[in-house]
């Protein structure tokens, strides 16, 4: 019985009562517990789950980035449009992680440097960048030439596609650096404190220049699987993106007011929409329904996990 | 007769038993002590006094009836008055509005603003302290904002005054002006319950006392006289002290820091001085006489206008505090709050957040070497704590400060350490203990500068005093001169001014 | 005096109404007009534009409403400011749901051209002989857009006449209306109903089709086994119509901007111009096409 | 030059470079000052100005609310359904600010009583009202059957539209509330440190749950204003609005981190996007480069007004 709170309640508690609820679904809804269906899931939460694990650095530190969804989008015509130019895949591929950090790293010039507020400059750089790709595409969708780019996406590795791969060492990568090197550590000392973080000798500026370079970084990658994927760069890609993936994050525990981040938890926020909108689409919910549900399922597992650590005595 | 009475109070967090059965009683118009060790669990008491905790078990009697309430409105409306150790101010409001700020004067509504001001204007003349009503608070020094807390309890009619280490911040001279006003209340007949750290306050103010140890009442002495210091600090650590300060001469080596013409915004006097290996140098002054001020410049913290700062005769370039530590200067600064503890992390990460970078290859942790640095120093300052993994909100005032010390201490290679405020809100047991850690590094060879608001301290430890006033060096005296009055005369800017406070932009 | 007439539509975005942006500017060029084109994704966003138009001393405008019920408030709107008034593509329609036969209208209907995918399907069905009892249909659905529905059940009710069982057809809800939400919410369809052999896929455009082909591929369903049909064939069509291999994309129905953009602001021009007063009503259709001849059936569409 | 720089760098500085952008464009742009353009520009900017009065309340005590153009979409069905099943306009009316302050007040409730992150709940809420409307209306709009109702947003008084009215009556009635009543302050003090004011015992819990109950029945009106402009209820409405609203808050200088705010430039903030659009229109600017240009502009607010106030000496 102790013991029992104890896993609950203890910092793990909200894995647990996601374990607990993927039993329960998988019990109860036909269909979802197959390989097919897991692996499909997986693949669904690709693009948030990548451009999630940087994000959670970006919350961390008290930062926040709009523009996540128009670098997806961005970076993935640039990967279509250089291969195509120059023939060369692995250009293309670099083409589009180039376009993606450097973005990131102007949203953390200005935003760290000249001190703007982070919300209004990714909110401007979304735009720029949403324009940008539409105006370098015409607004089209730009087709690939070299069917090998689709590999990227379809080639498998153990049955498993290697988008899900790639999503998994990100997870695996991020999560190390998170909470075993000084990165990680600066990161939520900065989201904490950040004025007696610069005091303790934390490059303050550096570091938040670096955590949006790298989130750009990261789109770039979310951006070359999503074109893959798709087999062509859309400049209207992932649209609204950003919410879904700080909602993930912060379903998975992590603060907007900074300092307090998991790669659990923000694994869980990640399977847990993609799980919500595979049952729901599962258990032919009609469209309009899905929206409430949506809405209802958010509610129900911060409700849960506010419960759990209210009853562990945390203070907020 | 007994007017404010505590019943078997008690309350615990997880892992900690902050309050275990503690009774006691304060007579009607006593200002009643209570001391103990950081963790003690004396503003725990206070937090279930003033209705924001709720006691566990144990009940609180005022004028002989039990107090049931569920808020600290309620408190309030019995006539409850806090003032707590951590500054409870908002700072985007002005210092009326602050201290109007639960019960604005208010018809249908819509705050009636003139009232507002003068109500405090006058208040604020009458209690003698010089802040400007409508002055934002995020514009005061931290002093002028524990004025502006102390005036809050005093602006309103209240049964029972509790003040959490009310001196904490204040330089002698303000701490004057609060035991003045304390003594006013006392004769209205309110009963206040006063915690501090320092015996000379208590024994100047108090009519009786009651010492808690490990969350249990350790003595209760209904009068103070016929109490020595020696028995209350046995009472509070459970062993004898006989000399807190300890100090013995060191050589002095090499000249190690040399700051020269240091000036800034907000100290426009250029300021020189010089500390050798192995000397303390103390900083003393009124509140906003520039030591603070004059730290930051020196640590990078702030930017200069003008000035050099050397380390063994290398220019220390002031564009980030990063330059300053890698040059081997240190600060520990003075407002723990906003500048020292990193929020929502451990004591763990709160102590090695500097410091790993010499046990971290390629910026990968060692958590092995961190959680032996934590043990050490959370040994040797004696952080009260369940564990080290413990979030620092957590943790009492004064063992957060233990920890944010912990952080500079255990920084290696450091030359120059600056420390503003070192006690602050610390037992006299770890007191002791900090200042043979500082005697020790300084036998090692570091140089220390030492910002103190506590003449008896900065006269107690110091090898040489630097005395600040209105943001210039007034004297420099060394250790054979060191005389109580002329080094308060010469922080005393002059007999008009005397007391004023200074408006300086904080803006954290 | 100069004519300047407001182009307003409802998706700037979207290739097609850039294309029928670009007819509208082609028209423009050789008459010797100005056209101003405005963007407006909903109703509020319409009214300013209006307004907007009317500053700025235009005394006309065309426009693809976003959502067909905004019509009174529009014509109020278009008469407040003095301008003339003609729609492209959707049709206004007044508070009880009866289109305003008053303002000139060029259009295509969303079910008729709905009803042509659902042939186009249909026959490709037959042709490869596949028995509809054995068939799965995905309904690429983005129900909280009106056009989207109307398009749907169009293809929907020329299957069900054709015999296909109606409890073979099932839903794919779109989170958004673009592939990728496509590909998610088919991908869960084709795993649920693992067993089914042979797909269709219709959508509310090309690109909710495309998701659903895409989604077909990630399972490892052969392009033999998956016909599906788009709405649009702009770009995103076009590219899958060019990949050396055929895929499940089988073919999408065209239709014209050239004539909705280019004919529109003609009209408006010679209206405001002549004074000479378009069609109240001018129904355009869509056009299959296929990989095989898709390049014939744009060149006749007047679009390349 | 002394009293200049008094100015520009004073509290009001934001709106005296705005006033100084708007005489620019006032010279530069045809069209742009005539009578009939600013009464279009203030009408377009409506439905963000009156929801930005109370988001700013929002935001001011360090809360957030996403489901604002929900509440909108959906109010303004009510109203239309509300009226047309009723026969009456008033009900319709109150039917559309029940609604409105219902959602509102269930957000305050969720987020101030059972403690859930506001982004969350807000973000859940704003999928499930959002839901609810299309649910009610099967996804397509509904049409008003008494033309009496359009006349809430034809009429006028002295030549400005009445919807023109009521958002300026609203901005001085809020501009009133926040700097001159207890409730004003209070919602500045939450934000600017939540654990004094509870130590000063504001009832804080309330404070929240009224200012999101006040959010929701100032979105009803919006909702409401909105549908009699469109002549119809459309449950798709008002999408995206929540973060135009946000960012005229932030551009007005109110603080995400709580604590501060002015009516004044909130109202500056609402017009800066109200003319950006609008100007961009009168130009002919491509829609692309709209999205360009709308992104560079708000960089260059926020960039002006750091400058200025980092100018002006101010940390942080
Ligand atoms: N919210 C909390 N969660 C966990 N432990 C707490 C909490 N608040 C206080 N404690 C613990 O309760 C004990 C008593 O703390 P308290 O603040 O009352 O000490 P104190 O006597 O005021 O010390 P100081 O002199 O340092 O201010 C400490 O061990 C502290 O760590
Ligand atoms: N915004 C400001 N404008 C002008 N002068 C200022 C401003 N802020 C601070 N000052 C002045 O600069 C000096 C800085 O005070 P500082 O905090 O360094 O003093 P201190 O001796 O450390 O006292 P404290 O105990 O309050 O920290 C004071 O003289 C103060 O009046
Ligand atoms: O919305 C559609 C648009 O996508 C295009 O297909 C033309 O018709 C409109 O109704
Ligand atoms: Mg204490
Ligand atoms: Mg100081």
């Amino acid at each position: 019985m102790n013991s029992l709170k104890k896993i609950l309640l203890g910092e793990q508690g909200l894995v647990v009562i996601f374990a607990a609820a993927f039993v329960i679904v998988s019990l109860f809804v036909p269909n979802f517990l197959t390989e097919r269906n897991m692996l499909g899931l997986l693949q669904s939460v690709v693009t948030i789950g990548i451009v999630a694990c940087t994000m959670m650095f970006c919350l961390a530190s008290r930062d926040f980035d709009l523009s996540v969804g128009s670098i997806v989008a961005f970076s993935g015509m640039a990967a279509v449009m250089v291969s195509n130019a120059t023939g060369s895949i692995p250009v293309g591929l670099l083409a589009a992680l180039l376009c993606g950090a450097i973005v990131g790293f102007v949203n953390g010039i200005v935003i760290a440097r000249f001190r703007i507020n982070a919300l209004i400059t990714t909110l401007a750089t979304m735009q720029i960048v949403r324009g940008l790709a539409l105006i370098a595409s015409d607004g089209r969708a730009v087709g690939i030439n070299d069917p090998a780019f689709y590999q990227l996406a379809l080639s498998r590795f153990v049955t498993v596609p290697t988008p899900i791969w790639i999503m998994l060492i990100l997870f695996v990568f991020f999560g190390f650096v998170l909470n075993r090197t000084v990165f990680g550590k600066n990161a939520l000392a900065i989201g904490g404190n950040p004025e007696a973080s610069r005091l303790a000798g934390v490059n303050v500026v550096n570091m938040r220049v670096w955590i949006f370079a790298l989130q750009g970084l990261v789109c770039g990658i979310a951006g070359i699987l999503l074109a893959s994927r798709i087999t062509s760069g859309q400049p209207n890609a992932a649209t609204g993106l950003e919410l879904s993936v700080i909602s993930a994050c912060v379903l998975g525990g992590v603060s907007l007011a900074g300092g307090r981040a998991a790669m659990s938890g923000v694994i869980v926020g990640v399977l847990i929409m993609g799980i919500a909108e595979n049952v729901m689409n599962l258990l032919n919910i009609q469209a309009f329904y899905q929206y409430v549900v949506r809405g209802l399922i958010l509610l129900i597992a911060v409700l849960l996990d506010n419960l759990r650590s209210s009853a562990a005595g945390r203070r907020g | 007769m007994a007017f404010l009475e505590f019943k078997h109070i008690s309350k615990g967090y997880p892992g900690v038993q902050a309050l275990a059965d503690v009774s006691f009683s304060v007579e009607k118009g006593a200002v009643h002590g209570l001391m103990g060790e950081n963790g003690a669990g004396k503003s725990t008491l206070i937090r279930v006094l003033s209705g924001d905790q709720a006691a566990d078990a144990g009940s609180i009697l005022i004028d002989g009836e039990e107090q049931r309430y569920g808020s600290v409105r309620d408190a309030f409306h019995a006539g409850v008055i806090v003032i707590h150790q951590e500054l409870q101010l908002v700072p985007e409001l002005t210092v009326a509005e602050n201290l109007w700020l639960g019960r604005f004067p208010a018809k249908g509504g819509v705050i009636n603003g003139k009232t507002l001001i003068e109500t405090v204007r006058s208040k604020l003349e009458e209690i003698g302290i010089d802040v400007d009503p409508s002055a934002k608070v995020s514009s005061l020094s931290i002093g002028a904002r524990q004025m502006v807390e102390i005036a809050k309890a005093v602006m309103l009619d209240a049964r029972v005054i509790a003040l959490d280490e009310p001196t904490s911040s204040l330089s002698s001279r303000e701490s004057e002006i609060l035991f003045s006003l304390i003594e006013k209340l006392k004769a209205k007949g309110a009963v206040i319950l006063y915690v501090s750290h320092r015996l000379d306050e208590i024994f100047r103010l108090c009519d009786s006392l009651t010492v808690l140890r490990d969350g249990k009442l350790a003595a209760h002495h209904p009068e103070i006289a016929g109490t020595t210091r020696e028995q209350i600090i046995s009472e509070m650590v459970g062993r004898e002290i006989s000399d807190i300060w300890g100090w013995r001469a060191r050589p002095l080596g090499e000249m190690r820091l040399e700051a020269k013409d240091l000036s800034g915004p907000r100290l426009r006097n250029p300021i020189s001085f010089s500390v050798r290996r192995g000397e303390i140098l103390g900083f003393f002054g009124l509140i906003g006489a520039g030591r603070s001020e004059m730290a930051r410049l020196l640590y990078g913290a702030d930017a200069r206008d003008q000035g050099q700062v050397r380390i063994d005769g290398a220019a220390v370039l002031p564009d980030d505090p990063k330059a300053a530590i890698d040059a081997g200067m240190v600060l520990c600064p003075e407002d723990r709050k906003s500048d020292g503890i990193v929020q929502g992390r451990s004591i763990e990460e709160n102590i090695a957040i500097s410091s790993r970078r010499h046990f971290s290859p390629f910026g990968i942790l060692n958590p092995k070497k961190e959680a032996a640095l934590a043990d050490e120093f959370i040994a040797r300052l004696r952080v009260r704590t369940p564990s080290r993994k413990q979030d620092i909100i957590n943790l009492s005032g004064g063992n957060q400060q233990k920890v944010i010390l912990g952080r500079w201490l255990s920084e290696q290679g450091v030359k120059v350490l600056v420390i503003d405020e070192p006690t602050r809100g610390i037992d006299v047991g770890a007191k002791s203990e900090i200042y043979d850690i500082l005697y020790e590094l300084a036998a090692g060879g570091m140089a220390i500068v030492v910002i103190s608001s506590e003449l008896p301290e900065v006269m107690g430890i110091s090898d040489r005093i630097v005395v600040m006033c209105q943001g210039r060096v007034a004297a420099d005296v060394a250790r054979p001169n060191f005389d109580e009055r002329s080094i308060l005369t010469a922080a005393l800017p002059d007999k008009n001014a005397a007391g004023t406070i200074q408006h300086q932009e904080h803006g954290r | 005096a100069d004519v300047k007439i407001g182009f307003i539509v409802k998706q700037p975005e979207e290739p097609w109404f850039q294309d029928e942006w670009k007819f509208a500017d082609q028209a423009a060029k050789e008459k010797g007009f100005t056209v101003v084109k405005i963007g407006a994704e909903d109703g509020e966003k319409v009214q300013s534009a209006i307004d907007n138009l009317g500053a700025q001393g235009a005394q006309g405008f065309i426009v693809c409403t976003p959502d067909v019920k905004l019509g009174p408030g529009i014509v109020a709107k278009a008469e407040a400011n003095q301008l003339k008034l003609m729609t492209v593509d959707d049709r206004l329609v007044s508070a009880d749901g009866k289109p305003l036969e008053d303002v000139p209208h060029m259009g295509i209907s969303a079910t008729k051209i709905g009803e042509t995918v659902g042939q186009a399907i249909v026959d490709e069905i037959k042709k490869r002989g596949w028995d509809m009892k054995t068939v799965g249909a995905i309904r690429v659905s983005y129900d909280q857009l009106p056009t989207a529905v109307d398009r749907v059940e169009g293809a929907i009710s020329v299957l069900k006449a054709a015999g296909f069982p109606a409890e073979n057809i099932y839903d794919a809800p779109q989170a958004k209306t673009d592939t990728e939400a496509a590909l998610n919410a088919a991908t869960t369809v084709l795993n649920k109903h693992a067993d089914v052999k042979y797909w269709v896929a219709f959508g509310l455009n090309d690109e909710a089709v495309l998701g659903a082909v895409r989604a077909s591929e990630s399972v490892g369903i052969p392009a033999a086994n998956v016909i599906g049909v788009g709405i649009g064939g702009a770009e995103s069509a076009i590219n899958e119509f060019k990949k050396p291999a055929a895929t499940g994309f089988f073919g999408t129905v065209i239709i014209s901007p050239k004539r909705h953009g280019y004919e529109t602001a003609l009209n408006m021009y010679d209206w405001i111009a002549n004074g000479k007063e378009p069609e109240k009503l001018t129904l355009t259709s869509g056009s299959l096409a296929l990989r095989g001849d898709y390049e014939k059936v744009r060149k006749d569409l007047g679009i390349e």
